[in-house]
């Protein structure tokens, strides 16, 4: 194995570094033991794979996280609606064809005011799963997602976003009626609301099915959910020509709640109870009601703020370029 | 004169023929990749192309390495597409009327939408506001660039952001999507344009084709995703053969600005 | 104690059962046509409603004559019915919370409308503006009054002009789709209420069945426009039994205007 | 036959009354010639069946208008198009999953002004006729007009509609994807917009399919077009029970410009080559563009006009009821 070719990380680079690791540990008993030393490359091979084993630890810790993002057992959508709103009523519908059940909407009431409620629904057995996608979405569940914004826009209603997806559907069906502009037609309409927005990640974060529902003035996250742009298993296939390297690609993405926060693309992580979520949903639950209200108080509270100027602002800010060189026009 | 052959129909053509004809096949019609200096070229009107911005670069932010770091991934792409990055933003007059124009390049990594991406496109939003002159953007990208993360995703929400500001300008905005364009892209600004035109034989979907065959486990249409099929599902306004896109273009800007075209601007 | 017969289950029950029953059948749930007055009796706090423009009446401006006269078929209409038109206009409180109230009659010339039921609700949309009352309506109608020719086809654009204008001034507006629902009444304002709620078994269309299976020349299938296919192709909100759209409409009037619904008007 | 029943024209009338008028005929001129005298049910039913034959004139006269605004060889929507408008550019497609080629949108320009013209398209051949379901309009073509309207809203541009329609389409999926809300939401977004509307109805203007594009601030009719809210044949099944009398629905209907115009149901009849526009489609369509180009000229210098309110009020406005019961709210 070559010294300079390390860093970009083979196909087999796993499989062949943990060897090297084990024979570099022997070599370094060796020397401690022997006084037997080891030239330039060797060093700079070892002190590579010392960082590859920091990077691989922090992979199985990032790889868990998603697992735990993943888990069945977690609270859903539906749990969060029912322990946390009053008087929810479901709306159904995009009036043009579908209900799509793998969103859920309605209105219902926190701390005496009427939300707008608007989340992914990944199901809560094996038969409503596979009639939900999995959480994945067709266009026409964005589109009723919009129907419900417009009807908070119009009335006041703050909209309150839960998102849980691993990401918009897939299918021929979904392409053929516009999957991509139903994902940026939802984002604009978020962006076009006066009424504030508030997100609460609390599974999978996929990619523009994700973003499609969780332009908030207030994204909270909880621990163990992720966001982001693309699957660890996607990245790996695509990048790394290998899906069994996930794990490395889900580190390398950047998706937990901790990264995201000091990426500034969430303003809140929620902390769960120990263990995840799963461990008890009530508690999760009864914490996420709590900050929910908090912010809607907040929010409702502050009369003139630019909830849709400050939406735009706050994203229209991200991202990290090299300026130094950036022309006025 | 140089012989070439042509990636779809393997026939010989002459080069000359070729670029004369835009890079379409004479032959059989087949729209090979323009980079976006050609772009430019063949659209704006002579010398009349600005560019803004061109010198905004990418940074590492995430120390992000698969089997090549990020800084590699980007150093190659310079190289490979002559470019700072994926897209060119500028001014430009196309038969005379003021435009705003951003054009994408896929030899840039794939097109991929980066912060640098999202930031260039907000320039020429803002430049079509401050001007009230339209917007034209070429698209041609295969996503969101996932070296930079979930700010690749959120470059998303930038521009639809910038897009929906301009829309509320009564700016007008036409996309013209070019092959390929998938995935964050055409799931933000490039599907919420006023007018789309698609060039002949461009991919433009959400899902890729073979991850769509992946889910719904059987083969797929050989049009999926295709100019005809886009037009039938209703998804674009007008296909538009390359040579007739600057007519088209001129005609829009044409009839949104109340401007009339002038034919000596001509390349 | 008197005996009848369910529509469809053929089924006997008793007609007290019935009755308190909301004309739903005991044993099958077959939801029975109910008229304008025991609607308003079953949703309205009691003696909470005030009726409108009662006496306002049609007028046979065509003077139309199919195998019946149009002021004969009137005269037939308002015996059948007890009502002067298709549709009983007003205002109410539903569990104390003030609404304005429409409801049609299918008794009468089958519910379909013409300039009287568009005045009438365009009295109705006016109630609402100036009282800033949300709006209820109740439909019923196989669609426009052919007696009243090119001026019934009207009442769907003065209709929803009527409503557009309540849109616009942010008033709530729920529409409960009773059975049948088709023509021009579900192509004008049932379609674009904020939220649409069906009874079960109730018919809600455009073209009718027959209409239908006479176009595209196969049977269609046994669930054509009812409750659960709407519902499933997104076309309605809520499928709520009778016994429960008292309940429903409260709760939205609630969630949308912030009062709280008081249990002791409850009839 | 009995006096009284002859006003409900029973099914059989019309073959039944042309014996009779050939009875009663002879009887007349028995008398002039031989001073014999009718009693009064006979001379009640003499004058019934010479009223008949009135209406049955009418009927024929109405049927013929009929029959030539569903002429196949009238000019229609695209050859409006070409001959009006300069610069037109067809746009398509709903961006939901459809483009209805029954509806054609688009951009042009009429005496220098940007316009967006929507029309129903019968197509021109029998292939093309069959593709575009003989000018009956899926829920998708209403919505495709929907976005154009909406585009044309943002940039100020007049919208111009021209109806020819036997109505909506009757089909599963077109009900499967809400024809009625279709139908609803466009009537609902003409109002809704502040730039001028100018309707022509060229040929058939079949019920809620052809009022869903038909809300003008000024509404012109061809002399030989229809506008109904059931077509003749539908309306004898209903009524008559018997779709042959389809004539006499016809006339009962009130269907014609003149009867229209008469009714203020539209602004402007406009009167059609000798024989119908069919006769000479060149001319028909220049004195089309001359009333049209006018109207809009006169609507675009009248820059504080109220087009929104007027539309409203105009609409509104339409219904014969009597009032004098009429309680104040
Ligand atoms: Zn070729
Ligand atoms: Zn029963």
């Amino acid at each position: 194995m070559e010294v300079d070719k390390i860093k970009n990380l083979p196909k087999s680079f796993l499989k062949d570094s943990l060897k090297s690791i084990f024979k570099i540990e022997k070599l370094k008993r060796i020397t401690g033991f022997t006084g037997v030393h080891f030239n330039d490359a060797e060093k700079k091979l070892a002190q590579k794979i010392e960082n590859y084993r920091h990077v691989e630890r922090e992979a199985l810790k990032t790889w868990r996280i998603v697992q735990l993002s993943r888990d069945e057992k977690r609270p859903h959508t539906p749990d969060y609606i029912n322990g946390i709103f009053e008087d929810f009523i479901q709306l159904s519908g995009d009036r043009l064809g579908m209900d799509d059940k793998s969103i859920i909407t309605g209105l219902g009431r926190l701390d005496g005011r009427t939300v707008a409620v608007i989340g992914h629904n990944k199901g809560k057995d094996i038969k409503e799963r596979v009639e939900f996608n999995f959480g994945s979405s067709m266009p026409q569940g964005y589109r009723k997602a919009m129907r419900i914004m417009e009807i908070a826009q119009r009335f006041g209603f703050p909209v309150i976003t839960f998102i849980d997806t691993p990401g918009a559907y897939p299918a021929l069906e979904a392409e053929d009626s516009g999957q991509a502009g139903a994902i940026a037609k939802s984002i604009c309409t978020m962006f076009s609301l006066t009424v504030p927005t508030i997100t609460v990640l609390i599974g999978e974060g996929g990619s523009g099915g994700a973003l499609a529902l969780a332009i908030g003035n207030y994204v909270m996250m909880l621990e163990n959910s992720t966001y982001s742009v693309i699957s660890p298993e996607g990245c790996a296939s695509i990048l790394w020509r290998d899906s069994s390297v996930a794990r490395l690609a889900s580190r390398a993405l950047k998706l937990t709640s901790r990264d995201l926060f000091k990426l500034g693309v969430i303003d809140k992580i929620i902390y769960e109870p120990a263990g995840g979520a799963h461990n008890n949903p009530e508690r999760m639950i009864r914490i996420v009601r709590s900050y929910l209200k908090n912010t809607l108080k907040k929010f409702c509270s502050s009369k003139d703020f630019d909830f849709k100027k400050h939406r735009a602002q706050k994203y229209e800010a991200m991202g990290f370029v090299n300026l130094t060189d950036r022309q006025k026009v | 004169m140089e012989k070439i052959t042509c990636k779809k129909c393997k026939k010989t053509i002459n080069e000359n023929d070729f670029y004369q004809n835009l890079k379409v096949c004479p032959k059989c019609g087949f729209h090979d990749i323009m980079n976006a200096r050609e772009r430019i070229l063949s659209t704006a009107d002579m010398g009349s192309f600005v560019e803004f911005a061109e010198n905004i670069t990418s940074v590492d932010f995430l120390n992000f390495y698969d089997l090549k770091s990020y800084n590699e991934r980007l150093s190659e792409a310079k190289q490979k597409s002559g470019l700072n990055e994926a897209i060119i933003t500028g001014e430009a007059t196309i038969k005379g009327i003021r435009t705003s124009i951003c054009v994408m390049d896929f030899n840039f990594m794939g097109g991929s939408m980066g912060s640098v991406v999202g930031e260039k496109i907000k320039i020429a939003v803002e430049n079509s506001i401050s001007k009230k002159i339209p917007l034209i953007i070429f698209t041609a990208s295969g996503g969101a660039r996932m070296q930079e993360g979930i700010i690749s995703l959120m470059q998303m929400a930038k521009t639809v952001s910038c897009i929906n500001r301009l829309k509320e300008n009564n700016i007008p905005y036409f996309c013209v999507i070019t092959h390929p364009t998938t995935g964050g892209v055409s799931a933000s600004f490039a599907t919420i344009a006023d007018i789309i035109i698609t060039e002949p034989g461009a991919l433009f979907c959400f899902a890729g084709p073979r991850v769509v065959e992946q889910t719904i486990k059987k083969e797929i249409p050989q049009d999926f995703g295709l100019a005809q099929r886009n037009l039938k599902n209703g998804q674009v306004d007008i296909i538009a053969q390359r040579k007739e896109i600057n007519e088209v273009l001129a005609l829009l800007l044409s009839l949104f600005t109340g401007q009339i075209p002038k034919e000596e601007n001509k390349i």
